[in-house]
């Protein structure tokens, strides 16, 4: 790394590039470049782990009976580690220990531009990486992390699907966000939420010891929950604020597989984070983002990050333990169906932490009926890993939700408790395009409507 | 044809009767594994049969074979085959010596021309013409030649003279081998074994004498009635193996029960031999009995298949420094394309840092260096 | 030289190296990529590295209630033909003395009852494995050449050793000669194609399990 | 002993069957002991079972052998053995009589002419 650490660098120029000038110019780039492209965005980043994965494969198949857009269509294309094959493919003919022999011999045919096209669909519409499939194998491969580093290998040659995706992704690099919303404008929508709600906002304040985060999406849709936020945190008497310049979590660079557009929303968060002597960094409730600043911004950086980063929920759990949450009890509903929670993949599955939403909910007097597949073994909503922001995938999308509503209505409970913004998205346009009645709640909403106001702020 | 050149009559001028005879028979018939009710047509078929002219050289060989078939303790009803086979030359038990045995030899194979049985023992050294094995002068090559040309058919007595044996052992400094690799004109039987089982030669001679042919023989050349199966597949022993009882040493608690010798290298069950039905020294025991596997002696190269004592489904695996070798080549040859990748992988980070450096200019916080080479 | 010398000799020499130089060879290959150090923090949870590579290798040997229902054929025959080849190797006789001659290393046999189950059974089982293989959408669409190489090359010392412990068919002899020479051809593609999973299944295992054993997460 | 020893049980049954064929007139017939598998107990076994008649042959003949009828009528004993005792043929026979027992029409017109020499010989004197 440089002598200089990050948080002492200046912030992205606005006049910087974006990445996206690189996918327009694929377009033009010869087939052979776009491969060698792909090529090198694959193999970028691959090491022994990676590797070892690719070595392991035993076919056995199982990995599709772990898959909801498999065992929804039962279309044995969307066998998950069937949708990295090309990437297999390059690895055994470029990097692999036998790589010269399967060159020289040609036993492995090289990737063609065509194939890489066909395999959009199975790289981007129907992969959630969930990791579910991570763990039914019994060689242990990670097929969800092999599937980001092949969508690396699409970025580059120009494939990743429609416009909505790639276009998102640039304006997160211009801007931080996706949606292409100015730091100015940011500021005065956080602040007006404040107003509208009734709630204390504090935004770029100089030093601040919890920073949260939210997705940009709560901005538009949900602002009640960046509401909920600031409500939660000043009921537990935190040092907080919000910061303009490291403010969108959603990264969706990292499921577009742009890996410059992932490390510049990192890194501005990270920077934004430290500059203000944060003790605690708040993921939203969403999901790849925590895991990219939980477990990978430490080594986007280059080193181990000076705060910790904590999911909502996790954070709401400490707090409930350290006793400064203090909750009512929620009313049970009349009908007395009790309601149900869907675990969000990568803070359950893929981070260990099933049990801080279910300790928020316990503290709620929430009468949970578990999901007959929960915690490590829950099925993704179908929308993870960007699946959602391809209108395309919408179809298959509503496919794969069917077992996740299946199980839903055999719980009998009326409300979903959801704790991802991406999942509860997901989740209401599946339950509107099947015409269900189950109702979706957030689990950060209902904390803020409970808070037990001790005389403290009201 | 004087009477007393049948077998019935020279018998009776040993007072053998017709009842001894017939038993014998029997006897024969069992070695044969012909069924049981042919021994009086062997018997009345032995008993009209013509003496039969025999000529038996020792090339390189021990004179164990000989001992073998001639010292019986006991001599048995067999031994009364031998005595009507006229054995016209054998250097060892011939009381002529020098000219006049040469002569002996000469006349047997001269009167009796295309009929006459040749039996050898030991190998035939075939390096520098034949030297390193001579009778009077003339080379065991030469010998063989010359008197397999005038004979009905050869019998190869004990493992060398069958397979080449010891004397073929490697290196095989004079270039041994056995008689079928120089006959190729008349039919020969192996009768293998170190030393062959005497009533396997009785066996044969006595199907010689009572059918006028060879017995039915293997794809080696042994007579199938003695040579069909193997020891393990006779052996009494056998049960002990199917239950996977085996003595693992000489002295363990297996050994004393009379377990299975598989583990301490018994070669019964690729050795075709009648020693655990006929045994040895009139059927006293055969060596599994004694407590020794079976060194496959009478099998072709037995010498140098290994240790007696490395178990079949051992084999000869590589020693652990050729091993060690091995994974020394592997990790080169892994670690030179790990190194290969590592390279293309470096070049790829190197023009991706490139980019970054020319897109974001100082915001480059490298993460590129930090990897290995 | 007999065949049969031929397979006890040369054969077994080489194929012997071939494989130990072959495994080396692919681990080498991968295990010498150039290693990124993890800087995250550990989870709360967290089980550290070591013993989340360990316990991993462990776990996945067992399957996960939730995917049962869908695995059940997969898991039971893969548990069946991985046992019993398991009781041939460490149970049959003739097999642990090659054991005991090339390292000193000596256990007792199983009656060979009991070793003549699992042959057939694990017979079975790959007989199925093969025709799945070629039925199953979802496996027909993965396989390729080597899989259908590696069932083969598994399936046929099984065969000949059912046959060559059952002395049917072919003498001893013969049998034993194939039987060797099968299981060279097996030492020799081991490391170069699927078969090599006997090492890369727990290099996965291990590797995926250190990384979800530092977070805390299921594996 | 185990009675129910599967191979004793084919032994007996293809001594019935000899017996059967015999009385049907099909000859005399043999069953050639040492060519199966009869580890001494076994060999013991089958003796208990065919047991002890009431005849019993020791024919002194290039060594002896023993004949001896079997609790069967009609099924015989048979052990060859050499001069040095070593059993050289094992058998079961089943016939009226073993065909090494009665001497030949041959033997007896040789026995004839020897007794009638005798007389001649005795008159002579």
């Amino acid at each position: 790394m440089s002598g200089m650490p990050p948080s002492l660098a200046p912030a992205a120029k606005p006049g910087a590039k974006p990445a996206t000038r690189r996918v327009a110019e694929s377009r033009d780039q010869a087939d052979r470049a776009r491969l060698d492209a792909a090529m090198r965005g694959f193999i970028s980043d691959f090491g022994p782990e990676a590797a070892v994965y690719m070595e392991a494969c035993l076919h056995c198949g199982q990995c599709a009976e772990a898959c909801q857009f498999y065992v929804e269509t039962g279309d044995p294309k969307y066998t998950p580690i069937w949708k990295i094959e090309p990437f297999k493919q390059a690895y055994s003919r470029e990097m692999g220990p036998f790589a010269p022999f399967f060159r020289a011999f040609g036993l492995t045919p090289k990737v063609t531009l065509g194939e890489l096209e066909g395999w959009q669909e199975l790289l981007y519409d129907s992969c959630n990486m969930c990791g579910r499939c991570s763990l039914v194998c019994p060689a242990g491969i990670d097929i969800a992390d092999l599937v980001e580093k092949a969508r690396h290998g699409m970025f580059e040659a120009g494939l990743v699907p429609g416009d909505y995706l790639g276009a998102l992704a640039g304006k997160e690099q211009e801007t931080g966000n996706p949606f292409g919303i100015s730091r100015e404008d940011v500021r005065r929508a956080l602040l007006e939420i404040g107003r509208s709600h009734g709630v204390e906002m504090h935004v770029d304040e100089p030093r601040a010891a919890v920073v949260p985060t939210v997705s940009s999406i709560d901005l538009k849709m949900y602002p009640a929950s960046i509401a909920a936020t600031a409500r939660v945190l000043n009921h537990v008497g935190a040092s907080w604020s919000f910061r303009t310049d490291g403010f969108d979590a959603d990264n969706v660079s990292l499921t577009a597989g742009d890996r410059t557009g992932q490390r510049l929303v990192t890194e501005a968060i990270v920077d934004a984070a430290t500059r203000c002597g944060a003790e605690v960094l708040i993921m939203p409730e969403c999901g790849h983002s925590y895991t990219e600043m939980r477990w990978e911004a430490a080594n986007t950086v280059g080193h181990a990050l000076p705060f910790r980063v904590l999911h909502m929920s996790e954070y709401l759990a400490e707090c409930l333990d350290a006793g400064r949450l203090k909750l009512r009890p929620v009313t049970p509903d009349p009908e007395g169906r009790g309601v149900t929670f869907h675990d969000p993949c990568q803070l359950s599955r893929r981070s260990g932490r099933s049990d801080a939403p279910r300790k928020v909910m316990a503290a709620l007097g929430l009468d949970l009926h578990e999901l007959a597949d929960h915690g490590a073994d829950s099925w993704c909503c179908g929308g993870g890993g960007g699946v959602a922001l391809i209108n395309r995938a919408r179809p298959l999308r509503d496919k794969a939700f069917a077992i996740k509503r299946r199980q839903v209505a055999d719980t009998g409970a009326g409300t979903v408790i959801v704790s991802c913004t991406g999942c509860r998205q997901t989740f209401e346009h599946g339950f509107k395009d099947a015409g269900g009645e189950t109702g979706v709640g957030s689990l950060l909403d209902l904390v803020a409507g409970q808070l037990e106001e001790d005389g403290k702020t009201p | 044809m004087k009477p007393r050149d049948t077998l019935g009559q020279k018998l009776a001028g040993y007072g053998i009767s017709r009842r001894a005879l017939l038993k014998f028979a029997a006897a024969a018939a069992t070695s044969l594994a012909l069924p049981p009710g042919v021994a009086p047509a062997i018997a009345e078929s032995l008993s009209g049969a013509r003496r039969q002219s025999l000529i038996w050289l020792s090339f390189q060989d021990c004179t164990g074979c000989l001992e073998s078939l001639t010292r019986s303790d006991a001599p048995g009803i067999e031994r009364l085959i031998f005595d009507f086979i006229s054995l016209d030359y054998q250097e060892t038990l011939m009381a002529a010596a020098g000219a006049a045995a040469d002569e002996t030899l000469v006349r047997a194979a001269r009167d009796n021309h295309g009929k006459y049985l040749l039996a050898i023992d030991g190998s035939v050294p075939t390096a520098e013409g034949g030297v390193h094995s001579m009778v009077g002068g003339r080379t065991n090559m030469d010998m063989l030649a010359e008197l397999a040309e005038g004979a009905a058919a050869v019998l190869a007595i004990g493992t060398c003279a069958a397979y080449g044996g010891i004397p073929k052992a490697a290196p095989n400094p004079t270039s041994a081998v056995g008689i079928a690799d120089l006959v190729k004109e008349k039919p020969i039987v192996n009768i293998p074994g170190c030393p062959p089982i005497p009533e396997v030669l009785t066996g044969v001679l006595v199907n010689f004498l009572t059918f006028g042919r060879l017995p039915d023989l293997d794809d080696l050349g042994r007579p199938l009635a003695y040579f069909g199966t193997t020891i393990h597949d006779q052996c009494y022993r056998r049960p002990y193996y199917d239950q996977g009882k085996f003595a693992h040493s000489f002295d363990d608690e297996g050994a004393r029960q009379g377990w299975c010798l598989f583990e301490l290298g018994c070669k019964g069950p690729t050795t075709r031999n009648a020693c655990a039905s006929l045994k040895w020294n009139g059927g006293t025991s055969f060596p599994i009995q004694s407590g020794h596997g079976c060194l496959g002696c009478s099998e072709p190269d037995f010498w140098d298949k290994g240790s007696f004592y490395t178990s079949l489904s051992g084999g000869e695996g590589p020693p652990w420094d050729a091993v060690g070798g091995a994974a020394a080549v592997g990790l080169g040859i892994g670690g030179a394309a790990a190194f290969a990748a590592r390279r293309s992988r470096a070049a790829v980070d190197r023009q991706l840092a490139k980019e970054w450096q020319r897109d974001h200019g100082a915001t480059a916080t490298s993460k590129t260096e930090e990897d290995g080479p | 030289m007999t065949l049969l010398d031929f397979a006890r000799g040369p054969a077994l020499y080489w194929s012997t190296l071939i494989m130990v130089c072959g495994l080396v060879w692919r681990l080498a290959g991968v295990a010498l990529l150039p290693f990124r150090p993890d800087r995250s923090a550990a989870g709360p949870q967290s089980r550290g590295r070591v013993r989340g590579a360990l316990g991993t290798i462990v776990s996945r040997s067992l399957p996960r209630r939730t995917f049962l229902a869908r695995t059940f054929a997969t898991v039971v025959v893969g548990y069946a033909m991985h046992l019993g080849l398991l009781i041939i190797l460490l149970g049959g006789a003739p097999h642990i003395l090659l054991v005991a001659q090339a390292t000193g290393l000596s256990w007792p046999s199983l009656p060979k009852g009991v070793v003549a189950l699992a042959s057939a059974v694990t017979l079975v089982t790959l007989v199925f494995v093969l025709v799945r293989r070629c039925t199953h959408p979802v496996l027909r669409l993965l396989s390729n050449f080597d899989d259908f190489l590696s069932i083969v090359l598994t399936l046929v010392p099984v065969a000949t050793g059912i046959l060559l412990a059952e002395e049917t068919v072919l003498p001893y002899r013969t049998l034993l000669t194939w039987h060797i020479l099968s299981v060279e051809a097996m030492m020799i593609w081991l490391p170069f194609g699927k078969l090599s999973h006997v090492v890369f299944v727990f290099a996965g295992r291990a590797v995926s399990g250190a990384k979800l054993g530092k977070r805390g997460a299921t594996t | 002993m185990d009675e129910r020893d599967p191979f004793l049980n084919a032994l007996m049954g293809e001594v019935r069957m000899l017996l059967s064929r015999l009385l049907d007139d099909g000859g005399p017939g043999q069953i050639d002991l040492m060519r199966l598998p009869m580890p001494p107990e076994r060999r013991q076994d089958l003796q208990d079972m065919l047991g002890r008649g009431e005849v019993e042959i020791t024919l002194d003949a290039a060594g002896t052998s023993l004949i001896r009828e079997t609790a069967y009528a009609g099924v015989w004993w048979i052990e060859h053995r050499d001069r040095g005792g070593r059993m050289v043929a094992n058998l079961i026979e089943v016939a009226q009589m073993p065909a090494i027992v009665p001497p030949t029409d041959e033997e007896m017109r040789a026995s004839l002419a020897a007794l009638h020499a005798r007389d001649m010989k005795e008159a002579g004197r």
